[in-house]
């Protein structure tokens, strides 16, 4: 089928190093690469998106790609009505031909390797994972992350702490819990969070561990290496560029709605961000597990559910 | 503290009364009035147009777009008025208490209970009885809902006379949490991943108007408010509840049993809210997700105090409001204007209607003869 | 590892004093001005205004002490207009407050986006003082009495405010313009005078406190980063009725709520946040219903003054 | 003798007038409150204004005290013209003043109330404060509690502080405008004596009453205002060579032109035409009625009303009057003790209910409690029947039948208003008074209580107030008259009750020596 033009919908602006901008960029980079028009709708908000749905719609954008957990009931419902198609997040099962497809991304398995990299890197035997909130996709790389580090040496600790209900913009909630982590014993902070996960990073760079030495940072789905200070240790990259473009691609081909989208280690959608503050052999171990995970020899599989996380945080320790 | 807004009606109607004017003066006063209700729009606009031309955008642009999805395109006065249903329940549960110098400023807990609860329950009531009677008994318990949520305030404000305006704020974040516990624990979709209510299916929800995507919940809005107003204007409850808020003190004096009166204020404008959330839940989203707080109350209560507690006067603020918001979000994404840029809008505009209500207030004093 | 260590009890003490710092500073700018009758619905857009230009002036400057300088300038930008508009001009003070809020909100989260959205800048460590003697406590010491200097400012406010309430002219003059400003005027006094400054100052108060939030609380400003701060600090004033210690006793509660959170969910106790988060405003709920103290809040409150308005 | 209008006062002695008004008039929206009004104020004088309710007294005292501006003419101050822009500036020279309504903050204590206007940065010292208050107090004879609560003071109490106040800050010109509303005849005695001292010392003093005797006994220049013009005066000269008889039939006749004479013969002379009533079967019985109260708890009340009786009860004001009267309503619980009317007990009903059993109450709270100010006049006077047909059916407002009745009321009551819609709040505090008469006495009313029901009123509204009380009683109703101006219940009752501390401490008939007698009791000699 034709299509000339897409539009994305994020719930916050898309300069936020994470959700937002990677979904934003990864939807002009794939309307670049297939020669489509895409039309970017930021700062919804976590409310009403259905007028926006229906307005892009009426302009003529053949998909619209609701890039929030909150829209995968707004969208489906406007996808039907105004005949539009639609992608979604979080609703593998809402797939429906010609209609609506899924994208849950989830980043668990480069999460799963953050925690074997947390492990080896770690002098205090202890590693925090701060969050600002518990959506489904930050859940799963969650539970990777502490699999991973556990896997990777079964004697450490992890430490698990939610800033707040909906603290997405939380900066200083971010970094009071980040220090108590730290002060908790962790060296290495797994942080997921949007406005919050600066806080983190600030907490990070100012705070001394409790041996006395430095505090690194693991970034979720963005690369902050621009405006790191050096203790931005990595970051589970996350590319929606090939998903957003195989979508594209479906449509063309008349596919769409047969095959639901996600990110994965093999074709580099999800990647771990190498920083000078890695070193090498490290680096090596890590990259060699990730093959074994690319081959299909080591399996992780994704849990969603908050209740999960809480299980495992709380059975660790 | 005391809440002083006069009826503009009576006070027209008293005017009108009192001096036979000659037709100049009736003349300069329609002027007046039409200066007074444009003035502030186009001073607003103004103001936020040198913001606009400050960042390099062609105000004449902005504000095209912003009348043309607000206004004039089908789909978007649809999307306008779909909007205003919950508002207008908000805007009618907020004169009520305030006509009766009540201040429940917990309305955001009242609305978030009242649509957790009826999401919850419309989706499993629909296996038992027909689409338009789970309706029904899920817009009652919605009400039902928000009222009991304003119980401990009432029950303070009226027995030991605690100031609600402490008791609404707290009962809201407690009662915005619990409603998150709620959604999260107990009303969970098993079906799904996100933390999140069933779903009603679109064909159950309230039925749209017509032919459009215009939700029914705006003629429930309309009426509700109209009511209100109507009960408050010419109704023998609506002037105790006047006399209550207006001198505490002459209520007791009369005889009126003021903390009965206080008890059924907080349960009528706490029940509007909650049953705006079950407006908002059964003619719009289908279901409410962990963490979601659209926070109307805040935004209505100005309106509301504009309008000094008419009801026609809040309709047409509220209209107003949501051509605002469903125009700029299109007008500021065509033109790459941050979306932040609504939030300066909204501002300027209160803070320019409330410097003609001001005006118009002397208005009406230096005539009073 | 065990993790009741004194780090971790301090992380958490110290933790709870810096989130309950804006608390403070919030309700006790609140207080102040609901003293003078001028309810301030406008407090959160006084802070946020504040974070902004009090982070914008420690990152440009370098210096921390005039990032507080800026936060308070910011907070008191905002309480200006709600000074000339509700003060001078007589306007709705509910009104103006939220739109105040409204247009704090806005502006910053667009200066932030057009100089912060693509940097991200952030501070480094605030350099603390220590009090000899006292910061060598166990626990105690290093999480109260090794602080930067304002957080020792804040907390000797609520004293110099209890002073000046109490003992100073001034302090009977805000009384007196909250609760009988005719009279006051007629001993020739500017009531639109002191409320000025009261609101005023409330600015500075709620701004310092948002710069506070950004300098030291977060080291970065981000949009609507004061998440409602403001509006706690509100509650805690009116719950105050008018003594600055039940500010500090609300914001302490408040903060030690925060840090139990996270304590309890880094020691693995699954409880959800939520739960967790309705405690202070549970406890409050409690008290009143157990001890139902009468609002007594000033009885001119929220009514502007216009001399000889009959 | 000649009275212009405005009286040159030829023989004037040497001083210079301390404050002049030249030609002041001020404009409110649709009314003219003072009208090009030209009066000179002497030391060493006591000034008397006089006038009607509204005719402009305490328009002139807030010009004079800087709070309102002048819309024409102006104001010299030792003989050069200046405007008085601010309080401030009035304070600053030397201008103090007692307002007719509180000017005290209620939360503060009246120290602190002497200490508003004192320089912020400082810390006032309360001690020296207070002591130089006690010795004011003293000064003038009478008492203050200077660390005391305002707002735990009665309003008797307040005016006194604000006088001790006024003479603290040092005023070399006072104004007193209706001090001695609130006082007991004693103190307000003390007060005329005080004004005497101060102006021997070299002070103006202007006095603003609506007791004639006042004036004529401690004026020496008296002006009277009517319709905010100044319509005559009397010097010195002429107060002495009159004689107070002569003076005081003198000022009524500018006050009120013509017919101000009759106004005052009623209310002199009615009281002794009323037959005494020998009591019947009780109509409104109180049996050992207690009420609590924190400062003034109410206890052993004993009162037996018949039908047609007018039982008066005296007392210096905040003696439990309010307590029992709200009490009798049922705006506050009884603690102990009954109430009966026609045989009933009622001391457990509603307010309401007792309403529909006949029982009244006219508040002396005309504006506080009586009505609600921004409600229109016809809505106030069905207050206490909101929802009864036929002004209500099915709840719904009958526009027609609420009309009819206020203007029936505006008419039977001669409520002087612009318009039945007017707000209430909008009227003068007599036709306000008249507001409330009509209300309370239409329909089947059985007991009355009036509470201070002449209080602030000029002397016709007086009149009109007392005539509805007798006719009241002749109508077969009991009445319950609680006042602090003896004069008011010698004129009006057949038996007297004497309140003190929240007891009735003794019962007289309305006979010869009835006055001597309350004394006796008021002043505690007979117990
Ligand atoms: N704010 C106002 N604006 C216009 N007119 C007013 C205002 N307040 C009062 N009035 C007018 O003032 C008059 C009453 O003044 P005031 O309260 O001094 O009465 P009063 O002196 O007690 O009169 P009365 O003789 O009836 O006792 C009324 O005629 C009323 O119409
Ligand atoms: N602030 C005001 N606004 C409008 N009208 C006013 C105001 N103050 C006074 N007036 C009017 O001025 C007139 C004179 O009122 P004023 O209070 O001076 O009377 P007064 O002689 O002191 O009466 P009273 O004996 O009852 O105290 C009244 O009719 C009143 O309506
Ligand atoms: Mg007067
Ligand atoms: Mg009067």
């Amino acid at each position: 089928a034709d299509i000339n033009s897409i539009a994305i919908l994020t719930p916050e602006q898309g300069t936020d190093f994470g959700w937002n901008q990677q979904g934003v960029e990864g939807a002009k980079a794939a309307g670049k690469a297939t020669g489509v028009k895409v039309v970017t709708a930021e700062n919804l908000g976590y409310g009403d998106v259905r007028p926006t749905l229906r307005e892009l719609a009426e302009d003529g954008n053949t998909l619209l790609i609701a890039h929030a957990s909150g829209y995968n009931t707004a969208a489906p419902e406007i996808g039907a009505e105004a005949k539009v198609k639609v992608a979604i997040v979080d609703s593998p099962a809402a797939m429906k031909k010609d209609a609506i497809v899924d994208y849950t991304a989830s980043g668990h398995a480069g999460a799963y390797l953050a925690g074997h990299l947390a492990a080896k890197m770690s002098r205090t035997g202890t590693v925090g994972i701060v969050v600002s909130g518990e959506p489904p996709s930050w859940n799963a790389q969650s539970v990777a992350f502490a699999q991973g580090v556990k896997a990777e040496k079964p004697s450490m600790t992890i430490r698990y702490a939610v800033i707040g209900p909906a603290a997405y913009s939380d900066a200083a909630g971010g970094k009071r819990v980040t220090e108590s982590l730290i002060a908790a014993g962790a060296d290495i902070i797994f942080g997921q969070g949007n406005g919050s996960s600066f806080g983190m990073l600030q907490a990070v760079e100012t705070t001394k561990a409790t041996d006395g030495g430095k505090v690194f940072f693991i970034d979720v789905i963005g690369d902050k290496t621009s405006i790191d200070k050096g203790f931005l240790l990595s970051s589970v990259l996350w590319n929606l560029t090939p998903v957003y473009t195989a979508m594209i691609e479906d449509i063309k081909a008349d596919k769409f709605g047969t095959r639901n989208y996600g990110i994965s280690l093999a074709d580099g959608s999800v990647s771990l961000l190498k920083t000078k503050q890695i070193p090498d052999d490290v680096w090596k171990s890590v990259m060699d597990i990730r093959d074994k995970m690319v081959k299909g020899d080591l399996k992780v599989e994704p849990k969603f559910d908050a209740a999960s996380v809480h299980a495992l945080v709380s059975q660790l320790n | 503290m005391s809440v002083e807004v006069q009826d503009p009606s009576a006070d027209g109607q008293a005017a009108a009364k009192n001096n036979g004017l000659a037709s100049r003066r009736l003349l300069t006063d329609r002027l007046q009035l039409i200066g007074l209700s444009i003035g502030p729009l186009v001073a607003a606009i103004l103001v936020a147009s040198l913001i606009l031309i400050a960042m390099g955008v062609n105000p004449v642009d902005y504000y095209t777009y912003i009348v043309n999805r607000g206004l004039l395109s089908p789909s978007g006065i649809e999307a306008t008025l779909t909007r205003m249903g919950p508002l207008l329940l908000i805007a009618a549960g907020l004169i009520v208490a305030f006509r009766a110098g009540i201040w429940n400023l917990g309305g955001d807990a009242q609305f978030l209970l009242g649509a957790s609860v009826v999401a919850a329950l419309a989706p499993v009531l629909t296996g038992y009885m027909p689409v338009w009677l789970v309706l029904i008994v899920t817009l009652v318990i919605g009400a039902i809902i928000g009222a009991l949520w304003s119980l401990v305030p009432a029950l303070l404000r009226a027995r030991q006379g605690v100031n609600e305006i402490i008791t609404t704020m707290m009962m809201s974040f407690l009662g915005i949490s619990f409603s998150n516990v709620l959604v999260k624990i107990f009303f969970l979709d098993p079906a799904t991943n996100v933390p999140q209510t069933r779903t009603l299916p679109v064909e159950d929800r309230l039925p749209r108007l017509f032919d459009t995507t215009i939700s029914s919940g705006v003629l429930i809005g309309l009426v509700a408010i109209l009511i209100v107003h109507y009960v408050m204007a010419k109704t023998a409850f609506g002037l105790k509840l006047k006399i209550v808020g207006a001198n505490a003190k002459a209520a007791v004096h009369a005889g009126l049993s003021v903390s009965a009166l206080t008890i059924g204020v907080f349960a009528i404008s706490a029940g509007f809210s909650g049953l705006s959330g079950a407006v908002a839940v059964l003619g719009q989203y289908g279901n409410v997700r962990a963490d979601w707080n659209p926070a109307y109350t805040l935004t209505i209560v100005p309106l509301v105090f504009l309008a000094r507690f008419n009801g026609f006067a809040t309709i047409a603020y509220v209209f107003l409001f949501s051509v605002l918001s469903i125009g700029s979000e299109s007008a500021a994404r065509r033109l790459g204007v941050p979306n932040y840029f609504t939030l300066v809008t909204m501002a300027i505009l209160l803070i320019l209607l409330g410097i003609t209500e001001m005006l118009d207030q002397k208005r009406r004093e230096s005539r009073r003869t | 590892m065990t993790l009741l260590t004194a780090a971790f009890l301090t992380a958490l003490l110290a933790g709870a004093i810096t989130a309950g710092i804006p608390l403070l500073l919030a309700g006790l700018g609140e207080q102040l001005s609901e003293k003078t009758g001028v309810l301030n619905i406008g407090i959160e857009g006084m802070m946020l205004a504040g974070a902004y230009l009090g982070f914008l002036v420690a990152w440009k400057t370098d210096s921390v002490f005039l990032g507080f300088v800026g936060g308070a300038g910011g907070g008191m930008l905002v309480a200006a207009i709600m000074a000339l508009l509700c003060v001078r001009f007589g306007l709705n003070q509910i009104v103006i407050g939220i739109a105040l809020t409204l247009g704090a909100e806005g502006a910053t989260a667009m200066l932030h986006y057009f100089q912060f959205a693509q940097t991200y800048p952030r501070l480094g460590a605030i350099s603390s003082l220590p009090i000899p003697l006292l910061a060598d406590i166990p626990v105690l010491g290093p999480a109260l009495f090794n602080r930067p200097p304002i957080v020792y400012i804040a907390l000797l406010l609520v004293a110099v405010f209890a002073y000046v309430y109490r003992k100073t002219y001034w302090g009977i003059a805000l009384q007196a313009a909250g609760d009988k400003p005719a009279a006051l005027d007629s001993s020739g006094v500017s009531v639109l005078g002191i409320r000025s400054v009261a609101v005023l100052l409330t600015g500075a108060l709620v701004g310092l406190g948002g710069g506070f939030m950004a300098i030291v609380g977060a080291g970065i400003f981000v949009p609507f980063m004061t998440n409602g701060n403001g509006f706690i600090g509100i509650v805690l004033a009116m719950l105050a009725r008018g003594r600055p210690l039940w500010v500090l006793g609300g914001a302490a509660l408040f903060g030690a709520c925060l840090s139990l959170t996270t304590a309890l969910q880094v020691a693995g106790v699954d409880i959800p946040t939520d739960v967790i988060q309705m405690l202070p405003f549970a406890a409050v709920m409690g008290v009143l219903v157990m001890l139902g103290r009468k609002a007594n809040l000033p009885s001119a409150l929220g009514a502007a003054y216009v001399r000889g308005a009959r | 003798m000649t009275l212009s209008s405005q009286p040159a006062d030829d023989a004037e002695p040497l001083a210079k007038p301390i404050v002049s008004l030249k030609s002041v008039t001020k404009r409110f929206p649709g009314i003219v409150a003072n009208d090009s009004i030209s009066i000179d104020f002497f030391p060493g004088e006591v000034h008397v204004l006089l006038g009607e309710n509204g005719a402009g007294k305490s328009t002139l005292v807030s010009m004079l005290s800087g709070l309102q501006q002048p819309s024409e003419g102006s104001i010299a101050v030792d003989g050069t013209e200046m405007p008085i822009a601010s309080p401030q500036k009035a304070l600053s020279l030397g201008i103090g003043t007692v307002f007719q309504h509180s000017m005290l903050v209620p939360s503060l204590t009246l120290i602190d109330n002497v200490n508003l206007g004192g320089s912020w940065w400082k810390t006032p010292d309360r001690e020296a404060i207070a002591k130089r208050m006690e010795e004011t107090a003293l000064s003038i004879g009478v008492e203050v509690n200077p660390a005391a609560i305002t707002s735990s003071l009665s309003l008797g109490e307040q005016q006194q502080a604000e006088i001790v106040r006024a003479l603290m800050r040092g005023s070399r010109f006072l104004i007193l405008d209706e001090a001695t509303a609130m006082l007991t005849p004693k103190d307000a005695e003390k007060l005329g004596q005080l004004m005497r001292r101060l102006v021997a010392q070299g002070l103006a003093v202007i006095f603003i009453t609506h007791k004639l005797n006042e004036a004529v006994a401690y004026g020496d220049r008296i002006s009277v205002l009517r319709l905010g013009r100044k319509v005559g005066a009397l010097g010195p000269d002429e107060l002495k060579s009159l004689g107070p008889e002569a003076a005081t039939k003198e000022i009524i006749r500018l006050m009120f032109g013509s017919n101000g004479n009759q106004a005052a013969e009623t209310t002199r002379a009615a009281g002794s035409a009323r037959p005494l009533v020998t009591a019947t079967d009780p109509l409104l019985e109180i049996l050992a009625l207690e009420v609590d109260d924190d400062s003034v708890p109410v206890t052993g009340i004993e009162l037996k009303i018949g039908a047609g009786e007018i039982v008066g009860i005296a007392g210096i004001d905040g003696n439990g009057q309010k307590q029992l009267s709200e009490a009798l309503a049922g705006q506050r619980p009884v603690k102990n003790g009954r109430i009966y009317l026609d045989g009933q007990p009622i001391e457990d009903l509603p307010i309401g209910a007792r309403r529909h059993r006949g029982l009244r109450y006219v508040t002396d709270d005309r504006l506080g409690e009586g009505t609600v100010g921004a409600f229109p006049v016809s809505i106030n006077l069905l207050l206490k029947q909101i929802g009864e047909a036929p002004f209500w059916r099915s709840g719904i407002e009958q526009g027609g039948a609420i009309a009819e009745n206020a203007r029936k009321q505006v008419k039977d009551y001669d409520i002087r208003t612009p318009d039945i819609e007017t707000p209430a709040g909008k009227l003068s505090g007599g036709n306000i008074q008249k507001l409330l008469l009509a209300r309370e006495l239409t329909g089947s009313a059985r007991a009355v209580i009036f509470a201070k029901p002449t209080y602030g009123l000029d002397l016709n509204n007086i009149a009109a107030s007392r005539r509805r009380i007798r006719e009241a009683a002749d109508g077969g109703k009991a009445v319950i008259v609680l006042s602090t101006e003896l004069d008011e219940l010698i004129e009006l009752s057949d038996r007297i009750a004497v309140m003190s501390q929240g007891r009735i401490v003794g019962i007289v008939e309305n006979d010869g020596d009835a006055r001597q007698k309350i004394g006796e009791f008021m002043s505690g000699v007979a117990a």
